[in-house]
C-alpha cells in the first residue's frame, strides 16, 4: 500500500518537475527567438502566467464529448511518456514505470496524443483544424522512420529494447552513445527537429497563418491542458534524448544542463531555416536523415 | 509378275480409285456450289468403293457364287474373289445413299432459306 | 436376366419400324412408345450392369456365329457403363422433349423421336459391338439421325449447321472405311477381339496409317481440335435437349470407339501420347473459342468439345487411374451438360439469336431453372461439393501419377478461363437487368422435372462420389484387361 | 454419428432451411439463420474434445477431420465472429431483399471454414477451401451487376490460387502416397529438391490469395468493399485468416524442416511487409470508407504474414495475436460501416460528417477499434505490434521493422481519416435524421469492443490458446518465457507490464476528464460544430466547411512516386491481351463447311508427315 | 491460292494413301500369312451350313446379318430425315413443278416397262441367295420403275400411307424374324428354318425372306425418297 502512495507521489511530483521545466523551456524559446529576431520578447515567466490563468477560467461553450475527451487523451499521452522515460538514474522519486515499458511502448504512447488532440479538434467542426491535424500526422510520419530506424540501430547493437538496458549499457561502457553510435544520434536529432515542430517544420501549426484552428477553438482550461501537455512533452522528449544518447543524468542539474543543450539544436535550427511545405518536410526527413538513420543500421549491424 | 511395267500396270486399279477419292475431295473442299459439294461426296464414296472391291480381288477369282457350274467344275474355293469386300460395299453404297439423299434434302432446305448455292454466301454460323 | 444385349438395338429397331404404324392408329403412340421402350432398355441396361459387375462381361454372338465369324456384342462393365449412361440420358431426353414437342404437329413429332430414338440406338450399338464394321454401320445410323435432328428445326440456320455436319461426316466415314479396310486387307477379320489379338503381325507403318485414319474418322465425331468445326453449329442449331443427348451421348460413343481402337485393339504405344496430344489441343483451343461466345449454345458447344479434349487427355494417360478419371470425367460430363443445355434452352427459350444477353437478369422469372444453370456452371468448372470436383481431382491426381506435370499446368490454366466464361453468364442470369426484348418462358413440368432430377445427381455425387466410383473402377478395369476381353470373346464355343 | 459430423449437418441443414423458411416468413428466416450459427457454434465449443478425429471415406479417399489446439483457436475466431456477425446481419439485413441468399451464403461460409479448420487431409482440405470460396464470391457478387466484374477477379484470382494448391496436392498423394497433411509434412524432407521448391509456391499462391499477398492482393480491395458489410466483417475477419492458417499449418511447418527454407519465410515475410506498405498507402487514399477498411485489411494481412513469416516463436505468436485482434477491429470497423452505410445510405467520407451525436456508441465502438487498429495502448492492437516489433528485432529484420514501421506510422493517417470522415466535422442538416443503428447491430459491435479493451491488458487470455496451438505445431511452450497473463517479454528479455500501465493511464484520463468537466459540464453549453469562428467569420447553417476531399494530399504528395504504378493494370493488361488472343484463336472456326474439311484433311496430313516422330 | 494449298494436301494424302495399297499388293493374297482369313470360313460354312450359293448373299444376311439390319435403319432414317429435313405443313405442299410434260412415247413406253421393271426387281431379290443380286438391288430396281412413272406422268401419285406400311412391315419382318431366331435359338438372326437344298429356291432358311423384306423395304424407301424430292417445289429466291 505504501509503495504504492509513493509511485503515485512520485508521479506527481515528476509532472510537476516537468511541467515546470517545460514551460520555462517555452518561455526561454520564446525569449531567445525574440532576442535572436531583435525583439525585446516575453519575459521567461511568461508561459506560467497564461497557464495558470487560463486553468483558472471557466469555459462557457464546448463542442461535444470528443471535444472534453481529446484533451485527457492528449494529457494521457504525455504524462504517460513522461512516466516511461526514466527521469534521473538511481533516484527513488522518479522511477515511475520506466520498468514497466520500452521503447516501442514509448512510440506508440507518443502517438495517442496527437491522435487524441487531432480527435477533439475534428469535433469541433473547425475545418482547420483538420487541415492542421493532416498535415501533422502526414509529418509525424516522415519523422518516424529516421527516428526508428535510429533506436532499431540502438536496440540491436545493445541487444536491448528497453530504455534502462540502454542506460545500463552506457553505464557498462563508459560512453555515451552519442559517441558510440554517431550516426543513431544525427538521425535522431534531425527526426528531434520534426518533433517540435519548430520551423522549418511548423507549417503544422502554422501559428502566423492559420489564426483559427486548433487553437482557437480551445480556450479556457483545453488551452491550458493543451499548454501543459505540449510543456510535459518537450520534457518528456528531451528527457528521453539524454537517457538514450548522453548516458541519462544523476541529479536534475546535469539533466536541466543537457536536455537545454538538445533544445537548442532545433531552436536555432529553426531560427535559420524557412518553412517547408509538408510534402517537402516528408521527403527531408525521408532523405539525409534516413540515410543516417540506415548507416546506424549498418554500423550496428557490422560492429 | 514377268515385266515390271505390268506389275505396276496392275495398281493402276488402285491408282485410279484413289485419284477418284481424291479427285471428290477436291471438289468438296473447292467447290462453291453446294450440289457439286454433294456430287463431290458421291464421287469420293465411289472412289473408295471402288477401292475395297479391287481389294477382295484375285487374280482369275470367280465370283464367289456356289453356282451349280462352279461346284462342278472347280470346288476349289480358293480360286474364288474375297466375298467379304463385296458384302461391305454394299453396306457401304447403301449407307452412302442415305447420306447422299440427306444432304440434298439439305441443300434444298438451304436453298429455300437463303436463295443461293454458293457456300461462301452460306456463312450464319461461324466462330 | 431380363434379356442380353442385342435387345438394346432390336428392340428399338423393331419399334422404329412399328412406331408410324402405331401413330396410324392413335397419334399420341408416336411420343409415348420411344418412352416406353427406353424405358424397358434403361430396366435392362441396369439389370445387365448389375449382372456384368458381378459375374463379369456378357459376350452375346449374332446369328449363332461365334466370333471371330460373326458379329458379337460385348456387354462389358466399360461398355454397359456407358450404355446404361446413355439410355438414362436418352429417356432424360424424351421426358424432356414429350411435351416440349406437343406444339408440334404429327408428323414432324413422329419423326423426331424417330430420329431421336435412332440416335440412341446408334450409340449404343457403337459401344456395345465386337465388330469394327459393324461399329461403321452404328455409326452412320447415329450421323444421318444427328443430321436429321439439326436440321429438325425450321427457319434457323439449322440447314447450314446440318449440312456442314454432312460433309464432315461423309468425309469421316470415308477415312473409317479405309481403315477398316487395311486392317481386313492384312488379318482377313473384323473381329475386334480378333484384331486384337493378331494385329503384332501387322506391318508397322499399315498399322500407324490405318490407326491415324481410325482416329481421323472418330475424331470428326468426338470433335477432335481440328476436325470439330460442325459440332459448334450443331450444338446451337439442334433443339435444346438435341444438344443434350450429343453431348451427353453421341460424343461419348464416339469417344468409347476411339477409346477402344486405342487401347483394346491396336498396340501402339505412342497412341496414348498421340492422344494427349491432340486431347490438349482440343481442350486448349475450345476453351479458349468459348470465352468470347455471344451466343450460350455455342459456348455450351465449345465447352462440350473442350471437356471431350480433356477426356481424351484422361484416357491418354494409359493409366488404371486415368481411365477411371476420363470415365467419371464422362459421367460428369454428361450429366452436367445435360442440365446446362436443358435449362440454358429456356433461358433463351424466346429467341431466335440465343445470344448470351438474354439470360441477362431471368433469375427473378425462372428461378429453378437459373438455379439450376448455376449449378451446373459450378459442377462443370469443377467446384465442390458438386459432381465435377472429384472427376477433375481424379484426372489430376492420374496426371500426377503420371508425372504429367505440364499437362496439370495446361489443364489447370484452362480451368480458369472455363470459370471465367461460366461465371459470366451465371452473373448475367442473376445479377443483370433483363434485355427488354426477352419473353421468359416456364418451364414445362417434364423439363423441370428431369432438371431436378439432374441437379439431384449432380449434388448425389458431389456429396456422395462413392455411389459411382465403384462402377467406374470395375469400368476401367475391364478396359484395361485387353488379355481378359480377347479371351472373353474368342473362347465362346 | 461424431459431433463433428453433426455440426456440418446443422450447417448445411440450416442453410437450406433458411434459404427456405424465408418463404414462410421473415422472422422465423431469421431464427434459424441465427440458430444454425449459434447452435453449432455452442456445439463445437460445448461438446468437441480437442484432439478428436473422425474419417470418412469417399470416393475411394478417405477424410479425416479432427481438432488440435490451433485449429481450435482459429474455431474461436470463425465461429466467435460468425456469431458475432450473425447477429449483426439481422438487424443488418433488415428490410433488404435477397434475404435468403445472404443467409445461406453466410452459414456455408462459415461451415466452410470450420471445414477447412477441422480438415487434416488435403481433399477435404481443398473441397471446403473451394465451398469458402464460391460462397464468399456470390456474397461478392451480392449488390448486382455493377459488381460481378470485381467477382470475377475474386473468382478468378481464388480459382487461380485453389488451382495450384490443388495441383500441389495431387503431386503430393503422388510423392507421399497419401491425402494426410501430416504425411505431407513428414515426407516433405524427402522430396526432391525441384518439389521443395515448388511445393511450397504452389501452396503460396493459394493462401498468398486468401490472404491478399502482395502481387496477388488486388482482388481484395473491390471484394471487401462490395461484399454487404454484414458479411464483409467475417470476410475481412475471419475468412481472409483462413489464408494464415493454411500457410501456418502448411507452410511454415513445412519449410521449417530444411535449411534452405530460410530463404522461402524472407521472401513472404518481405512480401508481406511490402503488402502492408502498399495497402496502408492505398487505404490513405481512399474516400469510401468500405474501399479504406478493404486496402486497410490488405495491410493488416500483410503485418500478420511478417509475424508468422519469420517464424520465431515471438513472430508466430505476434502474427497469430494479430490474426485475433485483426477479426475483433476489423470485424467491428466494416460492421460500424455497416451501420453507416445502413442509416445513411452512403458510405463516401465526402458525403457524411458529423455522426458523432447521431450515433455516439457507434462512434464508441469506431473508436476503440481504431485505436486497436493503430496499435495504441492500451488497447489489444498494441500487444499484437509489440510483438511483432520486438520478433523482427531479434530475428535480425533491421529492415522489416522500418517497413512494418512506416505503415503502421501512415495508418494513422487512414485510421484518423475514417473517425474524422463519418463522425467528426460539422454537422449537416442532411444528416439531421440519422438515428443510432438498430441494438442487434450495437451489440456484436460493443462486446468486441470490450474485448479488444481486455485483450489489450490481458493478451494471455488469447495467448494461451495461441501457445497451446503453436506447441501442437512443434514450437516450445513460450509461457512464462515470452508471455504472461499481462506481461509480454522478447527474446532478450525486455517486457512490458501491461498491468499498471492500464491504472496508470485509466487515473490520468479520468483525472484530466474530470478537471475539463468538472464544474464545466453544467455551465457550459453545447453549440453546434456551425457556431465556429474562423477567422473572426462564423460560417452560415448552410455552408459545410468540413475538409473532406482530398484529405491527406500532402503526405500522398510526398509518396506519389511509390503509387505511379498499380499492379491491377498490369492484370488488366494480361487479360485484356489474352481475350484479343482469344478472339483472334475462335476465327480459326470460319463458319465456312469447306474450310472445315480442309482441317481435316491438313489434320491427317500432318499426321500422317510426322507419323514417324508421333508413332 | 487455296486450289494450289488443296492440291498439295491431297497429293500428301494420295501420295500416302496410294503407298499404303500398293503396300497391300494388288490382286494376289495379302493376308499375313499363318492367319485363317474370315473369309474362308465363310465361304465354307455358306455351302456347308447355310446352303446358299451366293456367299456375298450369304455374309450379308447371315454372317454379316446385323451390319445389314443397320443398313436398313439407315436407309429407313435417311427417309424419315428426308421427310423430316423437307417437311411442310399441309397446305404449303405445292404441286411438281414441271418444266415441260413428257411425250407420248416416253409415258406409253412407261407404262409398258413398269411393270417388267417390277418383275425384275421382284426376280432379283426373290434370287439374291442364289445368282448375283439381292434385296438391295431389287429394291432399286423397283424404286426404278416409280422413277421412271413419276418422270413421265406429271400428276402421278404414291400412296405415302402405303408407302410408309411397306417399309414399316418388311422393317418389322426382318426385326421379327431375327427376335424369333432370338427366342428359337438364343442368338438374334438364327436361322431357325429347314436350309434345304443347295441352288434350290427354298433353300438357306431365313435368308429369302429376310431378303424379300430388305427388297420391299428398299423399294418403298427409295421411292419415297424420289417422291418426297420431286414435290419439293422450286421456291424463287425466297
Amino acid at each position: 500500500m505504501e509503495t504504492v502512495l509513493m509511485d503515485i507521489l512520485g508521479a506527481v511530483v515528476t509532472f510537476l518537475v516537468a511541467f515546470v521545466v517545460g514551460m520555462t523551456y517555452g518561455g526561454l524559446s520564446r525569449k531567445i527567438t525574440a532576442r535572436v529576431q531583435n525583439r525585446k520578447g516575453p519575459p521567461w515567466y511568461q508561459n506560467f502566467i497564461d497557464a495558470f490563468k487560463l486553468g483558472f477560467k471557466k469555459s462557457a461553450i464546448h463542442h461535444g464529448v470528443m471535444h472534453h475527451l481529446g484533451g485527457a487523451f492528449l494529457m494521457v499521452s504525455s504524462v504517460m511518456t513522461l512516466m516511461i522515460v526514466p527521469v534521473l538514474s538511481h533516484n527513488n522519486w522518479f522511477p515511475n514505470l520506466n520498468f514497466q515499458g520500452d521503447l516501442i511502448f514509448l512510440l506508440y504512447i507518443m502517438t495517442f496524443g496527437p491522435l487524441g488532440m487531432a480527435l477533439g479538434a475534428g469535433q469541433t467542426g473547425n475545418p482547420n483544424s483538420a487541415i492542421g491535424v493532416t498535415r501533422g500526422l502526414s509529418q509525424m510520419v516522415g519523422f518516424e522512420i529516421p527516428w526508428v530506424l535510429a533506436l532499431v540501430a540502438l536496440m540491436i547493437q545493445y541487444h536491448t529494447t528497453s530504455i534502462t538496458g540502454l542506460m545500463a549499457a552506457q553505464a557498462h561502457s563508459g560512453t555515451w552513445l552519442m559517441f558510440s553510435s554517431p550516426f543513431a544520434f544525427i538521425a535522431a536529432v534531425m527526426a528531434m527537429l520534426g518533433m517540435f515542430r519548430y520551423s522549418p517544420f511548423d507549417i503544422v501549426g502554422a501559428p502566423t497563418e492559420l489564426a483559427s484552428g486548433p487553437v482557437s477553438e480551445n480556450g479556457g482550461k483545453y488551452l491550458f491542458v493543451m499548454m501543459s501537455s505540449g510543456s510535459v512533452f518537450t520534457f518528456a522528449k528531451l528527457t528521453l534524448y539524454v537517457d538514450l544518447f548522453m548516458g541519462g543524468a544523476d541529479n536534475l542539474l546535469i539533466l536541466l544542463v543537457k536536455t537545454f543543450a538538445l533544445y537548442l539544436i532545433p531552436m536555432l535550427y529553426g531560427m535559420t531555416t524557412p518553412r517547408y511545405r509538408t510534402e517537402q518536410a516528408v521527403r527531408w526527413f525521408w532523405g539525409w536523415p534516413s540515410f543516417f538513420g540506415l548507416l546506424a543500421i549498418l554500423q550496428a549491424v557490422i560492429f | 509378275m514377268d515385266s515390271t511395267l505390268f506389275h505396276y500396270l496392275d495398281y493402276a486399279v488402285y491408282g485410279t480409285a484413289i485419284l477418284v477419292m481424291l479427285i471428290g475431295f477436291y471438289g468438296t473442299m473447292v467447290k462453291k456450289s453446294l450440289l457439286k459439294i454433294v456430287i463431290s461426296l458421291s464421287v469420293i464414296d465411289s472412289g473408295l468403293n471402288l477401292l475395297i472391291v479391287t481389294i477382295g480381288y484375285y487374280k482369275g477369282g470367280t465370283a464367289p457364287i456356289f453356282s451349280p457350274g462352279f461346284l462342278k467344275n472347280f470346288k476349289d474355293v480358293s480360286k474364288m474373289v474375297d466375298p467379304i469386300p463385296q458384302a461391305l460395299v454394299l453396306t457401304a453404297i447403301v449407307i452412302g445413299f442415305g447420306v447422299t439423299a440427306v444432304a440434298l434434302a439439305l441443300v434444298i432446305r438451304l436453298y429455300r432459306h437463303h436463295g443461293t448455292l454458293n457456300i461462301d454466301e452460306i456463312k450464319n454460323l461461324k466462330w | 436376366m431380363v434379356g442380353t444385349p442385342v435387345l438394346f438395338i432390336a428392340i428399338p429397331l423393331l419399334a422404329a419400324f412399328l412406331i408410324p404404324l402405331l401413330g396410324m392408329i392413335w397419334k399420341e403412340l408416336v411420343r409415348i412408345v420411344p418412352g416406353l421402350v427406353l424405358t424397358y432398355l434403361l430396366i435392362l441396361a441396369i439389370n445387365l450392369l448389375n449382372h456384368v459387375l458381378v459375374h463379369g462381361p456378357i459376350v452375346e454372338v449374332i446369328a449363332g456365329w461365334v466370333p471371330p465369324i460373326g458379329i458379337n456384342l460385348v456387354f462389358s462393365a466399360f461398355s454397359g457403363f456407358l450404355v446404361t449412361l446413355m439410355i438414362f440420358l436418352g429417356l432424360l431426353v424424351w421426358i424432356y422433349s414429350y411435351r416440349f414437342k406437343r406444339n408440334v404437329e404429327y408428323e414432324p413429332a413422329l419423326k423426331y423421336f424417330l430420329m431421336l430414338m435412332m440416335l440412341i440406338t446408334g450409340s449404343v450399338g457403337i459401344v456395345l459391338t465386337g465388330d469394327i464394321f459393324n461399329m461403321f454401320v452404328f455409326i452412320e445410323i447415329t450421323s444421318i439421325s444427328a443430321y436429321g435432328l439439326t436440321a429438325f428445326y425450321k427457319g434457323r440456320n439449322s440447314a447450314e449447321a446440318s449440312f456442314k455436319y454432312v460433309m464432315m461426316g461423309s468425309i469421316a466415314s470415308t477415312f473409317l472405311l479405309l481403315a477398316i479396310m487395311i486392317i481386313y486387307s492384312q488379318l482377313g477379320t473384323l473381329n475386334m477381339a480378333d484384331i486384337a489379338r493378331k494385329i503384332h503381325l501387322m506391318n508397322p507403318t499399315l498399322k500407324i496409317v490405318s490407326y491415324i485414319f481410325f482416329v481421323t474418322a472418330l475424331g470428326i465425331e468426338a470433335e477432335i481440335f481440328p476436325l470439330n468445326g460442325w459440332a459448334p453449329d450443331a450444338y446451337a442449331e439442334a433443339p435444346g435437349p438435341v444438344g443434350a443427348a450429343f453431348a451427353g451421348i453421341v460424343v461419348k460413343a464416339a469417344v468409347y470407339a476411339i477409346i477402344r481402337y486405342t487401347y483394346t485393339i491396336f498396340d501402339l504405344s505412342s497412341s496414348f501420347s498421340f492422344l494427349i496430344i491432340i486431347g490438349m489441343i482440343t481442350l486448349i483451343i475450345a476453351e479458349t473459342a468459348a470465352i468470347r461466345q455471344e451466343k450460350l449454345k455455342r459456348m455450351l458447344a465449345y465447352s462440350s468439345i473442350g471437356q471431350m479434349g480433356l477426356v481424351l487427355v484422361a484416357f491418354g494417360f494409359g493409366t488404371k487411374e486415368g481411365v477411371f478419371a476420363a470415365l467419371f470425367l464422362m459421367l460428369n460430363h454428361a450429366i452436367i451438360k445435360s442440365l446446362l443445355f436443358f435449362s440454358g434452352s429456356y433461358l433463351v427459350y424466346n429467341s431466335t439469336e440465343k445470344n448470351i444477353k438474354e439470360v441477362n437478369g431471368m433469375s427473378k422469372f425462372l428461378p429453378v431453372t437459373s438455379l439450376l444453370f448455376a449449378i451446373g456452371a459450378f459442377a462443370i468448372v469443377g467446384l465442390p461439393p458438386f459432381a465435377g470436383f472429384w472427376s477433375k481431382l481424379s484426372v489430376l491426381t492420374a496426371a500426377a501419377d503420371s508425372n504429367m506435370i505440364l499437362i496439370m499446368v495446361l489443364v489447370l490454366m484452362v480451368s480458369v478461363v472455363e470459370l471465367v466464361y461460366y461465371l459470366r453468364v451465371v452473373n448475367r442470369i442473376y445479377f443483370f437487368k433483363k434485355e427488354a426484348d426477352t419473353k421468359p418462358h416456364k418451364p414445362t413440368f417434364n423439363a423441370l422435372f428431369v432438371m431436378l432430377v439432374l441437379g439431384a445427381i449432380i449434388l448425389l455425387i458431389g456429396f456422395y462420389p462413392d455411389a459411382v466410383t465403384g462402377m467406374l473402377h470395375k469400368a476401367s478395369a475391364s478396359l484395361m484387361d485387353k488379355g481378359q476381353y480377347i479371351h472373353n470373346v474368342l473362347s465362346l464355343k | 454419428m461424431e459431433m463433428i459430423h453433426i455440426i456440418f449437418l446443422i450447417f448445411l441443414g440450416g442453410a437450406v432451411l433458411t434459404y427456405f423458411a424465408g418463404k414462410v416468413s421473415k422472422v422465423l428466416q431469421d431464427i434459424f439463420f441465427l440458430l444454425s450459427v449459434l447452435v453449432p457454434a455452442y456445439l463445437f465449443f460445448a461438446n468437441v474434445g480437442i484432439g478428436k478425429e473422425v474419417t470418412l471415406t469417399l470416393g475411394g479417399i478417405t477424410l479425416v477431420w479432427g481438432v488440435n489446439h490451433f485449429s481450435w483457436l482459429f474455431s474461436l475466431i470463425v465461429l466467435g465472429l460468425g456469431s458475432m456477425a450473425a447477429i449483426y446481419a439481422i438487424g443488418y439485413m433488415k428490410g433488404k431483399e435477397r434475404k435468403g441468399y445472404f443467409y445461406f451464403n453466410f452459414i456455408l461460409s462459415i461451415m466452410a471454414m470450420m471445414g477447412i479448420l477441422l480438415s487434416l487431409d488435403l481433399v477435404s482440405f481443398f473441397v471446403f477451401w473451394e465451398i469458402m470460396t464460391w460462397s464468399s464470391y456470390l456474397m461478392t457478387v451480392y449488390n448486382g451487376h455493377e459488381t460481378q466484374r470485381i467477382g470475377i477477379k475474386y473468382f478468378v484470382f481464388s480459382a487461380i490460387g485453389a488451382y495450384a494448391m490443388l495441383m500441389a496436392i495431387v503431386i503430393v498423394h503422388h510423392v507421399a502416397g497419401s491425402f494426410m497433411i501430416g504425411s505431407m509434412i513428414n515426407f516433405y524432407p524427402n522430396m526432391s529438391l525441384s518439389l521443395q521448391i515448388w511445393i511450397p509456391i504452389l501452396f503460396l499462391m493459394a493462401f498468398g490469395v486468401k490472404a491478399a499477398l502482395m502481387p496477388l492482393h488486388v482482388w481484395a480491395p473491390d471484394a471487401y468493399s462490395n461484399a454487404p458489410m454484414a458479411y464483409t466483417s467475417v470476410f475481412s475477419g475471419a475468412l481472409s485468416k483462413m489464408g494464415i492458417y493454411g500457410m501456418v499449418i502448411v507452410l511454415v511447418t513445412m519449410i521449417n524442416q530444411i535449411p534452405q527454407g530460410f530463404w522461402f519465410r524472407e521472401v513472404i515475410a518481405w512480401l508481406g511487409g511490402i503488402t502492408a506498405v502498399l495497402g496502408t498507402l492505398w487505404a490513405i487514399k481512399q474516400d469510401d470508407a468500405k474501399k479504406l477498411l478493404a486496402y486497410s485489411s490488405v495491410a493488416q494481412l500483410g503485418y500478420i504474414i511478417v509475424g508468422i513469416a519469420i517464424g520465431t516463436e515471438l513472430g508466430m505468436l505476434a502474427g497469430l495475436f494479430l490474426a485475433v485482434m485483426h477479426a475483433l477491429f476489423k470485424g467491428t470497423l466494416f460492421m460500424v460501416t455497416g451501420a453507416v452505410e445502413k442509416q445513411t445510405g452512403t458510405t463516401n467520407f465526402t458525403e457524411v460528417t458529423g455522426l458523432i451525436r447521431k450515433m455516439p456508441w457507434t462512434f464508441f465502438a469506431a473508436l476503440f477499434s481504431i485505436i486497436a487498429l493503430a496499435g495504441i495502448p492500451p488497447l489489444g492492437g498494441f500487444v499484437g505490434k509489440w510483438m511483432l516489433y520486438e520478433a523482427l528485432i531479434t530475428s535480425n529484420h533491421y529492415l522489416l521493422v522500418i517497413v512494418i514501421f512506416f505503415s503502421s506510422t501512415a495508418a494513422f493517417l487512414y485510421c484518423y481519416k475514417f473517425l474524422f470522415g463519418f463522425f467528426l466535422g460539422q454537422e449537416e442538416k442532411e444528416w439531421a435524421h440519422v438515428k443510432e443503428a438498430p441494438v442487434v447491430m450495437l451489440v456484436p459491435m460493443i462486446i468486441m469492443s470490450v474485448l479488444m479493451f481486455v485483450l489489450g491488458t490481458f493478451p494471455g487470455l488469447i495467448l494461451k490458446p495461441i501457445n497451446s496451438g503453436l506447441v501442437d505445431l512443434g514450437y516450445i511452450d513460450t509461457f512464462k518465457h515470452l508471455w504472461n497473463t499481462s506481461i509480454i517479454f522478447n527474446a532478450w528479455g525486455d517486457h512490458v507490464v501491461l498491468q499498471p500501465i492500464l491504472y496508470y493511464i485509466i487515473a490520468i484520463f479520468v483525472f484530466f476528464a474530470l478537471f475539463l468537466t468538472w464544474k464545466g459540464h453544467k455551465t457550459t453549453r453545447y453549440v453546434t460544430t456551425k457556431d465556429i469562428s474562423s477567422s473572426g467569420e462564423v460560417p452560415a447553417e448552410d455552408e459545410n466547411l468540413t475538409f473532406s476531399v482530398g484529405f491527406m494530399q500532402p503526405f500522398l504528395r510526398a509518396v506519389a512516386p511509390a503509387m505511379r504504378r498499380q499492379i491491377d493494370k498490369y492484370y488488366t493488361g494480361i487479360a485484356d491481351g489474352l481475350e484479343s488472343l482469344f478472339e483472334f484463336m475462335r476465327r480459326i472456326y470460319t463458319g465456312n463447311g469447306q474450310t472445315y474439311a480442309v482441317y481435316v484433311i491438313v489434320f491427317v496430313v500432318v499426321v500422317l508427315l510426322f507419323k514417324s516422330v508421333l508413332f | 491460292m487455296k486450289k494450289v494449298l488443296v492440291i498439295l494436301l491431297l497429293a500428301v494424302l494420295g501420295y500416302y494413301t496410294a503407298a499404303t495399297f500398293f503396300d497391300i499388293g494388288f490382286g494376289q493374297p495379302h493376308f499375313i500369312k499363318g492367319l485363317e482369313p474370315v473369309k474362308d470360313i465363310y465361304l465354307a460354312q455358306t455351302v456347308k451350313t447355310l446352303k446358299v450359293s451366293n456367299a456375298v448373299t450369304s455374309i450379308v444376311v447371315n454372317f454379316r446379318g446385323f451390319d445389314t439390319l443397320g443398313e436398313v435403319t439407315v436407309l429407313f432414317l435417311a427417309v424419315t430425315v428426308l421427310g423430316s429435313v423437307l417437311y411442310k405443313k399441309r397446305h404449303e405442299v405445292g404441286e411438281r413443278s414441271v418444266l415441260f410434260s413428257a411425250s407420248s412415247i416416253v409415258t406409253s413406253g412407261s407404262k409398258l416397262l413398269f411393270p417388267a421393271i417390277i418383275l425384275l426387281g421382284a426376280y432379283v431379290f426373290i434370287h439374291g441367295h442364289l445368282s448375283p443380286g439381292g434385296g438391295f438391288q431389287g429394291g432399286v430396281i423397283i424404286a426404278t420403275g416409280f422413277l421412271l412413272m413419276l418422270l413421265s406422268y406429271e400428276n402421278y401419285s404414291v400412296s405415302h400411307t402405303a408407302l410408309s406400311v411397306v417399309e414399316s412391315l418388311a422393317g418389322i419382318t426382318f426385326a421379327g424374324v431375327g427376335l424369333l431366331g432370338f427366342l428359337h435359338g438364343g442368338t438374334f438372326l438364327q436361322n431357325f428354318l429347314p436350309t434345304g437344298v443347295l441352288n434350290n429356291l427354298f433353300s438357306g432358311g431365313i435368308i429369302p425372306i429376310i431378303y424379300i423384306a430388305v427388297g420391299f423395304k428398299v423399294g418403298a424407301e427409295l421411292t419415297g425418297v424420289i417422291y418426297t424430292v420431286l414435290h419439293e417445289k422450286g421456291q424463287s429466291n425466297g
